[in-house]
C-alpha cells in the first residue's frame, strides 16, 4: 500500500526480483509494448532460476520485425542467454522461421529449459481468472488436440469445454504510454496487448513508461489500467527515439 | 458519565481511522458511505465503488452532483485528482482479485466467528444481495459498520447468525455505536467502548462472550 | 452482419423483440446509464413473459433518487407494471426502503413473477463468460450462504469455490454517452456500469446513445466497446435536459 | 490452356471474395495477413487482430508504419476509420465469443473431417500455438488458407492431419494453389479449379476423395 509508486531508476524497480520467481513480461512478440529497460534491469540484477509467462519467448530478437542489419530489439532473450531461465509459459516458443531460432528453441533442444506452450487465449483467460478472483473456468479452445492432454473435460450445452486453471505471478513486467503517479496507465495502439491482463494478475507489477504525469491530468474514461494494479513505475530515457526507442541494443 | 451511543457520523469517524495511507478501500451502501466524508484530505485513500468508479471522494454540495458519478448508493460522488472509471467486470475483478484492501459494509448481524448476515431479513421473504458477497470474499480485511442492537434492544452481535448469511467467517473488526470489537481466533475481543460504557453494559448487549483487550478504552473520533 | 446500425426511432429498434425473450437492461439502480427510451418504447411494444437480467429490478422508480417531488424515473419497473416480466435474474429485486418497494416485489409477493437473486460479481462474470466463450466458472462469492445451493462446490489451492455458469441473452438495452455509426461506445462516468459486459453476451445489443457520430471521430484508444458487440444504434432526443434526461415520467 | 498454380497474392484475392459486408474478419499470421490489401475499399469489413485492434485496413507504405499498430504478424498496419484497440482479454472474448465471423487460417495440413493442424512439425519437436487454437474454437466459419502439397509434392489435406491438431473438425472451406474445396457433411466438395488444372489432377494431389460440385468451375480472381 505504498504511495509513492514512482522509481528512480530502473535498477531499483527489479531491485526486489528473487531467485525462482514467476515473471510476466508484456509485449505481444514485436517491438511495441516490451518492458525494453526493465528487461536490460533485470539482466544486470541477475534473478535465476525464472519462471517467465509471456506471449512469445523473444521472437523479436530472432526476426528483427523492421529493425535495421545489426540492430537488435531487446526482447526476453536477453535473459534465456543470460542463463536467468529455468521455464517458460508460452504461446510463441519458437520464431517463425526455423532457419532463425528463439534463444530459448537453442535451449529447449539443450534441455536447459521447461516449456508449458498454452493457446494464446487460454493463457490471457488464465492470467485474468488470476486477477478477477476466479480459480478455473471451461474453454473451448484445445478440445481434442493435445491442450486437452491431462485436463478434465466437461459437457455444457452440448459442447465440451477443458477445465483450465488460473496463472498468477510475482511480477509482471509491463509498458505503458503514460501513467499518472498513482499507477494509471495508458498505452498505445496495439502495444496494449497483454498488459493491462498482466497488471491484474502479479502481485507486483511494475511499469515502464514513456511519461509520468500528475494525478487528474488522464482522462478519467480513458485510462486504461486503474493504478489500484500498479505497485511502481518508472520513465524511460527521454532520448530514446528511433529503434534506440523500440529497445535496440 | 453520561452513556453515549454514537451516532452514524460518529462510527463513520470511527472507521475511517482503520484506513492505512494508500489502502483501495470500498464502502457499502448506507452508513458506510459516510466514511467517504471523513478521511483526512492529507491521507491518500483510494476509494472504490463497484458501480465502476476508482478513486471517489466526499460527497459534493447540496445539488452540485453529477447523476454519471454516484457511488454504490446511489448518491451523487465527488472525483478525485487519478480518479478512473471501469466497467463492471473490472469493477469485480478488483473486488473478488483480492485488490480492497479494506471494505466496510452495514450489518444486520455478525457472527462469533465473523460471519455476515446483511442482505436479507427472513420475515421479508426477499432480499438484495448487491455486491456484499463478492465483496465479503474478496476484501483482504472486511469491517462491519453496525448498530450494536436492533430496535428493540435485542444483539445484533450472535453465536450464530440467524439471519441468511452473505459471507462464513469474512468479518475482521465490527464497529458499533457502542463498542469496537476485533474477530479473533479465539473469539470476539472487545477493544472500545462508547464513552460512558462499560464493558459489562456491552456485554448485556451482545450474545457471545467479550475477551477484554489488556488495552481496552473509550473510543476515540 | 447488416452495416447500418443506425435506427431512426427506438420504436424501430425494439420491434422484433419478442414474447419470452431473454433481456438485458443496463443500469446499476439510479438515472444513470438506464436506457430510459427503450424501456419507454419496450412498453409501446408489449412483449411480454420477458426475463429481465439487471442488477436492480427498478428501485429508481421507487426511491427516486433525487427527483423531484411527482417526477418519477424510468426503469424497469415500468414493464413489470405493464405485466410484461415474468422472471428476474437480478442483484437487487427490493428497494433499500421496505416502505418504497419496487413493483417488482409487490408482484412477487402476489406470486406474479419469478426471481433469482445473483450476487453482483457472479451476475457481471456469467455475463462476461457468455461473452467471452467461457462455459462456466469457480468463484469464492457465496461460499457457505445460500447463494451455493444445488451448485458444484470445488477446492483449489485449499480454498472453496463455486461453480456457476455463463448467462447469456437474446437482446441487451443499454445506454451509452456516444457511438459512432459503426457502434463504437463510450461511456459517461459511473454510467458505464454494467453495458458494456452486456454488450458481449448478448445476441442483439441495442444502445440508446446521446451522440451519434461518424467513424474516426471518436479516439481508438478511449472506445470502450468495440462496434463488433453493438447491432443497433439509435439517438435520444436532443431535448431531454434535466430530469426529462434521466428519463423522468 | 498452361497449368498454373495461384502466388500468395492470387490466393488472397480468392479469399478475401469470402468476407461478405459486415463481416468481423481475422486474419491469421503469414499468407491470411495478405487478404487484407485485397478487401475492396467500399466494403466494410470489420477486420479484427488477436493482439487487440478492431478495424485495421491494407499494409502501410514502405517504412511510413507505426510500431504501436501491428497485425498479428507483427507487420505494422494502417487504421481505417472507426479503429479501435482492445488488450488480449478482450480480443480472445471476441474470438472465443463467438464475435469473428470468418477466420482465415494458415495450415500445415487438414482433414477430410476439417480437422486443422497448422502449429507444429512434429519433426522440430516444438512448435508455436498463437490464437490459432482459440480462433479453431471460437470462429464461426474457419477458412484454411494454404499451399495443396508439401515442398516435395505430397498432399497437405489428408484423411486424417499427422500432425498435431490445432482444433478438430473446424474448418468449412480450404483455399489452396489449386482448389477451392468445402468441408461438408458427405466429405470434401470440391467446388473450383486453378487455372488449367482437372478435377482428376487435384485429386491426384489430395488424399480424401473429392466430390465434386454440380458447378465445378475455374477459380476467378
Amino acid at each position: 500500500m505504498s504511495t509513492n509508486k514512482v522509481c528512480a531508476t530502473f535498477r531499483e524497480a527489479v531491485a526486489d526480483l528473487f531467485d525462482g520467481a514467476v515473471l510476466m513480461i508484456g509485449g505481444f512478440g514485436g517491438v511495441g509494448g516490451m518492458p525494453h529497460y526493465l528487461l536490460l534491469a533485470l539482466r544486470e540484477q541477475g534473478a535465476r532460476d525464472l519462471t517467465i509467462i509471456s506471449n512469445t519467448m523473444g521472437i523479436a530478437s530472432a526476426m528483427g520485425f523492421g529493425t535495421p542489419k545489426g540492430v537488435r530489439p531487446v526482447d526476453v532473450s536477453i535473459l534465456v542467454e543470460n542463463g536467468q531461465v529455468r521455464k517458460a509459459i508460452t504461446t510463441f516458443p519458437t520464431s517463425p522461421s526455423p532457419s532463425r531460432p528463439t534463444a530459448f528453441e537453442l535451449a529447449y533442444r539443450r534441455g536447459q529449459v521447461e516449456l508449458e506452450t498454452v493457446p494464446q487465449g487460454t493463457l490471457t483467460e488464465r492470467m485474468r481468472a488470476a486477477g478477477a478472483g476466479i480459480a478455473a473456468f471451461y474453454t473451448p479452445t484445445g478440445v481434442g488436440t493435445v491442450v486437452e492432454q491431462g485436463k478434465e473435460k466437461r459437457v455444457f450445452d452440448g459442447r465440451e469445454y477443458i477445465l483450465e486453471c488460473a496463472l498468477k505471478s510475482d511480477f509482471a513486467l509491463i509498458r505503458a504510454r503514460q501513467a499518472d503517479t498513482l499507477g494509471n496507465l495508458v498505452y498505445r495502439g496495439t502495444s496494449r496487448n497483454f498488459a493491462p491482463i498482466m497488471a491484474m494478475a502479479a502481485r507486483v507489477t511494475i511499469a515502464e513508461v514513456d511519461y509520468i504525469v500528475q494525478p487528474g491530468e488522464l482522462d478519467p474514461e480513458a485510462v486504461v489500467t486503474t493504478g489500484i494494479f500498479v505497485k511502481r513505475i518508472v520513465k524511460r530515457p527521454s532520448h530514446t527515439g528511433g529503434y534506440q526507442g523500440m529497445g535496440a541494443l | 458519565m453520561a452513556k453515549v451511543r454514537l451516532t452514524p457520523e460518529l462510527m463513520a469517524m470511527r472507521a475511517a481511522q482503520e484506513l492505512p495511507e494508500g489502502a483501495v478501500v470500498n464502502l457499502g451502501i448506507g452508513m458506510p458511505t459516510l466514511v467517504a466524508n471523513h478521511i483526512p484530505p492529507d491521507r491518500l485513500v483510494i476509494l472504490h465503488s463497484e458501480n465502476g468508479v476508482v478513486g471517489y471522494g466526499p460527497f459534493p454540495p447540496e445539488g452540485q452532483g453529477d447523476p454519471d458519478v454516484v457511488n454504490a448508493g446511489g448518491e451523487m460522488a465527488t472525483l478525485k485528482p487519478g480518479a478512473c472509471f471501469v466497467h463492471h467486470a473490472d469493477s469485480f475483478a478488483i473486488i473478488r482479485g483480492g485488490h480492497v484492501d479494506v471494505a466496510i459494509l452495514g450489518a444486520y448481524q455478525v457472527s462469533e466467528q465473523g460471519d455476515l448476515a446483511n442482505w436479507m431479513i427472513p420475515a421479508r421473504g426477499i432480499g438484495s444481495i448487491g455486491g456484499a458477497a463478492d465483496l465479503a470474499a474478496g476484501a483482504r480485511k472486511l469491517i462491519a459498520l453496525m448498530e450494536h442492537t436492533t430496535r428493540d434492544g435485542q444483539p445484533r452481535i450472535l453465536r450464530r447468525c440467524t439471519y441468511p448469511l452473505t459471507g462464513r467467517r469474512c468479518v475482521r473488526l465490527v464497529i458499533t455505536d457502542l463498542a469496537v470489537i476485533e474477530v479473533t481466533p479465539r473469539g470476539l475481543l472487545l477493544k472500545e467502548l462508547a464513552p460512558g460504557w462499560t464493558a459489562k453494559e456491552v456485554q448485556e448487549l451482545t450474545e457471545p462472550e467479550l475477551l477484554l483487550a489488556p488495552d481496552l478504552r473509550a473510543i476515540e473520533v
